[in-house]
Order: C-alpha cells, then structure tokens, then sequence
C-alpha cells in the first residue's frame, strides 16, 4: 500500500477542503505552531519581496534616471523602516529554519522549544542592532 | 524466563520508489544553508567590494562587472529560487488540493521557478552587458 | 437444517464476545446487542491481570483451575495480546508466610506453575518491591488489555457472519405463553425501535444481567460487588505483584502501559449504572499498594475508577469477597419454566472462553445442534480488525 | 455523580457536538452536570447518558488512559475524557466535539478505520521487548510489554497536515513506524522504512509538534518522525558514500 492510495477524505467538495486545508494548518495550539506558522508567513512574505526586489531592479535596465529615483526612495525613513522588517523575516526565517534543519535531522528533537526561543531571542537581538546601524543610531 | 516476541507479520509495502520526498527536504535544508552562507557573501560584497556601497548607477554597473560577484549573484539567484519554489510548494501542498492538485503544483512551481530564474539571469546578464 | 438456528445475544463485553465467537463458529447465526460501544461496561474497566489462578487457588479450588487452564489457552489463541511478565505473590510479614506452604499446595492441586524465590533474588527480580519481602512465589500470570483481548473476540466473531450492533438497546424481550421469541430494540443512534425474532436469547449482559432477567419475569441469583481501582504514573514493577495473603483490598499491583494500575477493594451495590468511587478507598489503594511497592506513595495519580463484578450467588453477601469467582449457566426453562432464555454470568475475564463454551453448549443442547465448541483450538483476528473490517451501518450523506 | 469522595461542587454546563447519519451539519445539545473537584469529563458525559440523555453516543472502555477511546475534542484541545478532569478545562462552557481529521459516525464516535489502516503496514508493534527497570544493572530476562501508544488518534486530530490533507500517513502511523525500525525484532526494517519514505511519509511533517504536545501517553510522535528522516538521510549518505568508494 502506497502512502496514498489510503481510502481518506474523497475530494469532492474542493473548495471546502481547501478551506479546511487552511484552517487545518493554522488551528495549532502550542509553541510548536507558532514556530510552523511563523516559518510559513515569514516565507511567503520573503517570496513576496523576492519578486518586488526582481521588479525594482528592473529599474536598472532602463538607464540611470529611474534608478535614481528608486535610490531616492531609499532614503525615505518609512520605506527604510519596511526594509529593516525585511531584515527581520530574514533572521527569524533563516534561524527558525535552522532549529528545523536541527530538529529535522533527530538533533535535540526534545528542546525543539528552546531551539525556537533562542533563535527568536537571536532574531531580536541582531535586528535591534541592525536597525540603530539603518538609523544611524550607532 | 525469557520471553520471546514472535516477530510481527508485516504486509510488505508495495515495492515502489521514493517519489521525492526525501529530495525535497534534504534539498530545502542544503539550500537554506548555502542561502545564508550566500546572503552573508552578498551582503559583505555590497558593502565592502563596491566600496561604500551601491549608492548610484554607475557603482551598480561597476559592481556587476567584477566577474566573481557575476558568479556569486547567479549562484544566490539560483538557490534563492529554488528554495522559495520549494516553500511555495510545500505552502500549498497544505491546502487540501488532492493528489492531482499535489501533481500540479509541483508542475506549476517548476514551471514558475523556471520563469523566474529566466528573469533574473535575464536581468544579470542585460546589467553585466551594459558595462 | 433449513435455515441456520438464529441466536441474539445480549451485551457486548466479555462474555458477549465468547458466546458470538463461539455460536458464530458452530454455524449458527448470531446477532449481537450493545446499548454502548463493545466493551463499555465492567469488561473495559477490570484491573487487566490475566490470572494464573494463584489468587484464587487455596479459596475457591475451582476458580483456581479454570484460571490456570484458560491462561494457557488464551496466550495460544490471542497471542501478543498479553504482556508476558509473570506474577508475583509476595510474602512480607510472618502472618504471610503462615500462607506459603498452604498456598504452594494449592497451587500444586490446581496445576499452577509455582516457583519459590528467596527474598534476595526477589529483590533482584523487581528492585521497586518493598524491602521486608520475606519470600516471593512466581506464578504465570499476565497483564492484558481488556479491551483489545476482547475486540479479538468480536472481530472473529463478525468473520464467521456474526452481526454485531452496538449504540442498539434492549428494551424488552418479546414474550408469548412463558417463552421468548425475541428482543425488542432500540437504535440509539436513529432511534428507531424495531424487533428482532430469536430462536434464542442469550443474556450476557453481566451486571445488566439481572435486568433483562426481569424483562422476562426470571431472576437471576447475581450480586453486583463493585471494585475501586487506582491507575498511578510510572511503571513500579514488571510483574504482576500479589500480596501472599487471603485476598484484601489494594494488594494487586498490575504495570500496564506506562501505568501502575492498584487494586481492589469490593462491595456490594443494587444498582449497575454509574457505579460510584466511596470516600476513603483511593487513599486505601495508595496505602495498601505502597505496601508492595514503597514508591507507590508518592506516585502521580492518573485515574480512579470502579467497576462492578457480577459474582453468581445469591442471599446476603456483605463485601462479595466471599462468593466464588466462577460462573454459571442458567437455563431458563429449567429454573422458572421460560422457554428461549439462557443467562450465563459471574466468572472473570481470564474465563470469558469457557463461559462462552459452556453457555454455547447449553444453547446448542436446547436448541439440538450437534456442533463441538472449537474456541480452544481458534487463534483470533487481530484487534483492528474490529475497526478495520466493518461494514457501513448507516447510510452517510 | 460518579466521584462521591467529595460533595458535589458546582454545576457545569457542556455543549456537545450532536451528529446524526444523514443530518448534514452537527447541533449543539447543553447540559447541565453536578461536578466535584475530580468529575472527568468521561464521568460527566456518562452521566448525561444515564440520566439526562440515553441517545447520546460516544466511546469509552478503560477509563484510565490505557484503552485510547474516549479520545475527543473538549474546548478545542484533543483528550482522553476519562483522564481529563472539568476542572482542568476553565470555568465556562465546556464544548466538547468528536476527534478531527476523522470521519464522524455520530455524536463522539469517529470512523477509526484510517487510523488502523495506516498502522498494518509498520507491523504494528503492541508488545515491546525493552522494558528497563530502574536499577537493574545485571541484564535480567527480557519482558514483553506493551506499546505506549495507545491508538486513539488524538495526534492525528491535532497534526495540523492530517487536517489538510487524508494522503499523509499521520503521526500515529509514523510513530509506529518508527517503533517497529528501533525493535525490528528479527525483521528487516528497511521495509517500513521504505514505505514513510514518501512525499505522504516522513518528509511530510512540518513539525509543529502539536501530536506530542497532546499525546497522553508519551509517545512523541513528532520525535519519530524526526528519528525516522534522521535515519532515512543516515542510509543515504551511507549508500552514496560506499557507491563513491567502491568507485574508486
């Protein structure tokens, strides 16, 4: 018997399952979720910059003009304030994912929520930093 | 008295080979790690290569033309993207699409994940081009 | 025989499911009641100690004998239902080793294997047990699972074509001139009430027994004698420790699971439903049972729960400890002239096979069916097959 | 009530998930229960089908934690009733529905086929061989026990990926898997390995660990699905490794 040919739920109704698919994954209750769903939302979102990031650079095609004015935008204080969330996602996502590559791999199975409060006290720690740099704090 | 278990009576699995399962974890796990290798080299380049940073145009251009930043760029182009199509994948996977839904998926990230780095080396290439 | 011989037997633990089994396999069809799901009532809730008979060998010889040989049939045809650890009866007072010699003796008459270890080796044996042991017998004795022991039961029973209808209640049986001709039902689940024709009814219902009795105008001399058990955390010993004494309360502790479960004390009640926990027993669990094992004291309470034996025997019981833990098989016609009714009731889990010999013996004498009992030489389905096999009762949307 | 070691306390009210074959969506049914400080939830809904309720339908056998059928959902979170006491579950309302990601019969009772379809393949070990006792220093016999997992699918309500999606084999059946890889007993376990090695295997998990956290019984299902892709990625390594040495 292959791992799907199991009698299961009949995929009748898609939308509903779909919409139980979601609500499925977003239903957990203990730390464990919040460091599932975290992973999940920080990683849509970095894709989502992803193409946004590819889109800017376009702008670089197309001669220096435009890019200065991308530059200049730059310098704005909130769209910096958004980059240093990028940075953000960034750390969460990548040191969340190595408590998973850890965990994944049957290392400190056992202490995955120590694993997940010591990547985001890291996370929080180096963006607080990053961010007074962004600011010119320090 | 020692006991003995009889060994239980196993229905042998359909012989069948693994369909990527494993590949596709193994793979996510390697290329997040390389990501942050990546991320740290791209992030020192910028700043350290180009000196004080990319700040216009022309420093961009410049930057581009030093063939190992050509060669680290594509590389994080690379395993960026096939790591978010991973993600992407396994996001949507989640979403109760059934099997067939599964088989498109996968289908369409690749597909997707093709386009993309099409556009991006595309764009890396048009930039080097222009120095 | 035209049509097979219809049989419906009343209440699904353990004694329902050896009469299904074993009807079901001499060819009869069997129709099968449970007001609840297979196993809810006191067959679910006993301590889960197959008996080697010790308990019960100097007391109630009898008892003894039946243990010991439905022991070594069962660990044949349910194999890996039942932990294989043994038991251990466990003198540590002088007063206890008064029982030793008699206690061997018996175990001897009754055929129960019985090795003597010293009070050292004991302790080797089961470092948790308390210190002063002063001599500990091995017996073969078990730990099963209730539960899954009996589901093997049923799921054999549905293959050999055994209907089995749970969430379904009896509410009367149908009666005509002093003879039952069938049971009327109710569907909890649709409730839909509707009759079911018998050629005829086996009362199985264990404590329930003596209610459906009265459905049909007979008694049945039963006593309800609940026992309190205390599940606690932690696995304290990997036998089945017995205190070497006359049987009291708190002084079997049986490992299961990743549990400690200590027990019992007994009573007597009137009313089978909801049986109660008394003040003060719990506390009289950990209190006896930390005499076995000292660290029983401070162990982490997971569960308390009772549940009601139905001992056969009548008159004026005043705990039940001194009713025999046999059974017996009432032929209704016999006792008080009802045609079509055979109870059969009293005995232990570790005897639910013979029970079910003994009352599908009777059934197939009234009913002049000349098939013989096969259980003892029948290795049961798997315990998931009871889910995994089962048809669609209802119709679902 | 069924606990008199104390003087019932106060009076508790639950809503049950009522659900009848055919009816299309459940309805929620109230009752009121006299509770003391040690009423579980089995003994409360026991008394409800006693005396307030007799169509009521759930399941439940050992009432100490040992037979897994009484698993459901009580305000949301996966329980044994017979173990989990009204107190421990706030002081309002208590909603009490069927286990999900299973076929609902009716009332409580789930369709547990699934679940005992998806244990077959692993062997399903219910004796364990390497029972260890505090102490012992000198190897003494070995005892045959049984497996923790008790089989009530409450992990497989709680895994946030059985919710979306029947293919995955679950984490009771991975857990199982596991068991039967760590104590092949004489059999070869590359075969249950091959099996959870899938896309709908092992790899599947996204550790969340939600089936440990309501495990009752110990299990940690999630653990060994971690020990399994630990394992799993072992022999591959292994196998590339010797082919690239018997290459050279």
């Amino acid at each position: 018997m292959s791992a799907t040919a199991r009698t299961g739920h009949p995929a009748r109704r898609p939308l509903q399952s779909t919409l139980r698919g979601a609500a499925g994954w977003a239903r957990g209750r203990h730390l464990g979720s919040v460091a599932f769903l975290t992973n999940r939302v920080t990683g849509l979102l970095l894709v989502a910059y992803l193409y946004l990031h590819l889109g800017v650079l376009y702008l670089l095609t197309r001669g220096s003009g435009s890019w200065a004015s991308v530059l200049h935008l730059f310098k704005n204080h909130y769209v910096l304030s958004l980059e240093s969330l990028l940075i953000l996602f960034i750390l969460v996502h990548g040191l969340n994912g190595i408590r998973l590559a850890l965990v994944g791999s049957g290392i400190g199975v056992r202490h995955q929520k120590a694993w997940f409060t010591a990547a985001m006290s890291a996370s929080a720690v180096v963006y607080v930093v990053v961010v007074l740099a962004m600011f010119g704090v320090i | 008295m020692a006991v003995r278990v009889p060994a239980p009576a196993r229905r042998p699995p359909e012989t069948q080979p693994a369909r990527g399962g494993s590949l596709a974890w193994i793979s996510q796990v390697v290329s997040g790690i390389l990501l942050f290798v990546l991320l740290g080299v791209h992030i020192v380049m910028q700043h350290f290569v180009a000196k004080g940073g990319l700040r216009d145009y022309a420093q961009v251009l410049s930057y581009l033309s030093n063939p190992a930043v050509l060669a680290v760029e594509s590389l994080f182009v690379l395993v960026l993207i096939w790591h978010a199509m991973l993600g992407l994948r396994a996001v949507l996977f989640d979403f109760g699409f059934g099997h067939r839904g599964q088989a498109a998926i996968t289908w369409g990230v690749v597909v997707l994940g093709t386009i993309t780095g099409g556009y991006s080396f595309w764009l890396i290439a048009a930039l080097a081009a222009k120095n | 025989m035209a049509a097979l011989a219809h049989v419906v037997v009343i209440g699904g633990g353990a004694t329902g499911a050896g009469v299904a089994h074993d009807l079901a396999l001499r060819g009869l069809r069997v129709t099968l009641l449970e007001r609840g799901e297979l196993t809810s009532g006191t067959t679910g809730r006993h301590h889960g100690l197959l008996h080697s008979g010790g308990r019960y060998a100097v007391g109630d010889r009898e008892a003894g004998i039946e243990c010991i040989r439905e022991n070594q049939i069962l660990r044949r045809i349910a194999p890996g239902s039942f932990e294989e650890n043994g038991g251990l009866f466990v003198a540590l007072t002088d007063e206890d080793m008064d029982h030793l010699n008699p206690f061997l003796d018996a175990c001897e008459a009754c055929g129960i294997p019985a090795t003597v270890h010293k009070a050292e080796t004991a302790r080797q044996l089961e470092p948790g047990l308390n210190p002063e042991v002063k001599v500990a017998v091995e017996v073969p004795d078990a730990t099963v699972d209730p539960m899954r022991l009996v589901l093997r039961f049923f799921a054999t029973a549905r293959r050999n074509g055994a209907d089995l209808r749970t969430f379904t209640e009896v509410t009367g049986l149908a009666c005509t001139a002093r003879t039952v001709s069938g049971v009327l039902a109710r569907d909890l689940v649709t409730e839909r009430d509707y009759e079911i024709a018998a050629d005829l009814v086996v009362n199985a219902a264990g404590p329930w027994s003596g209610q459906i009795g009265q459905m049909a105008g007979v008694t049945v001399p039963m006593q309800l004698s609940p026992g309190v058990l205390l599940a606690v955390r932690g696995r304290f010993c990997a036998r089945v420790l017995n205190r070497l004494h006359s049987s009291a309360d708190g002084d079997i502790i049986v490992p299961q699971r990743g549990l400690s479960v200590v027990g019992t004390t007994s009573w007597v009640v009137d009313e089978p439903d909801v049986p109660p926990v008394p003040a003060g027993h719990v506390a009289r669990m950990y209190a006896e049972g930390s005499k076995l094992v000292p660290a029983i004291a401070a162990a982490e309470r997971r569960a308390a729960w009772s549940a009601v034996r139905p001992l056969v025997g009548g008159g004026a019981a005043s705990t039940g400890r001194e009713l025999s833990r046999t059974f017996q098989c009432f032929d209704h016609k016999q006792t008080e002239g009802v045609e079509g009714l055979v109870t059969i009731v009293g005995g232990k889990a570790t005897t639910l096979r013979a029970m079910a010999e003994t009352a599908a013996d009777v059934v197939c004498a009234k009913l002049g069916i000349d098939a013989a009992c096969q259980t003892a030489q029948t290795v049961l389905a798997p315990h998931g097959a009871y889910y995994t096999e089962r048809g669609e009762r209802y119709d679902h949307d | 009530m069924t606990t008199t070691e104390q003087a019932p306390g106060q009076t508790r009210r639950i809503r049950i998930s009522r659900r009848r074959p055919g009816a299309g969506r459940a309805r929620v049914d109230e009752f009121d229960v006299a509770a003391g400080p040690d009423t579980t939830l089995l003994d409360a809904l026991r008394e409800i089908r006693s005396h307030q309720d007799r169509s009521l339908t759930l399941r439940y056998s050992c009432c100490h934690a040992s037979c897994g059928t009484c698993g459901m959902r009580a305000n949301g979170r996966e329980v044994l009733a017979c173990v989990t006491p009204l107190a421990s579950l706030g002081s309002g309302p208590i909603a009490v529905e069927p286990l999900a990601n299973a076929r609902v019969e009716h009332d409580l009772v789930v369709d547990m086929r699934d679940l005992y379809e998806s244990l077959e393949p692993t062997g399903r070990p219910l004796i364990r061989q390497d029972e260890e006792l505090g102490g012992q220093e000198e190897p003494g016999p070995t005892f045959a026990r049984y497996e923790d997992c008790l089989e009530c699918g409450l992990c497989v309500s709680a895994c946030p990926i059985a919710g979306s999606d029947s293919a995955y084999l679950g984490p009771a059946a991975l857990a199982a898997a596991w068991r039967s890889v760590q104590e092949p007993r004489g059999a070869d376990p590359s075969d249950v390995l091959a099996w959870v090695d899938d896309e709908q295997g092992c790899w599947r998990c996204h550790a969340s660990f939600e089936c440990t956290e309501v495990c009752p019984s110990g299990v940690d299902p999630a653990g060994a699905v971690m020990a399994l892709r630990r394992e799993l990625t072992r022999r591959k390594i292994d196998q590339i490794t010797r082919r690239g040495r018997q290459r050279r």
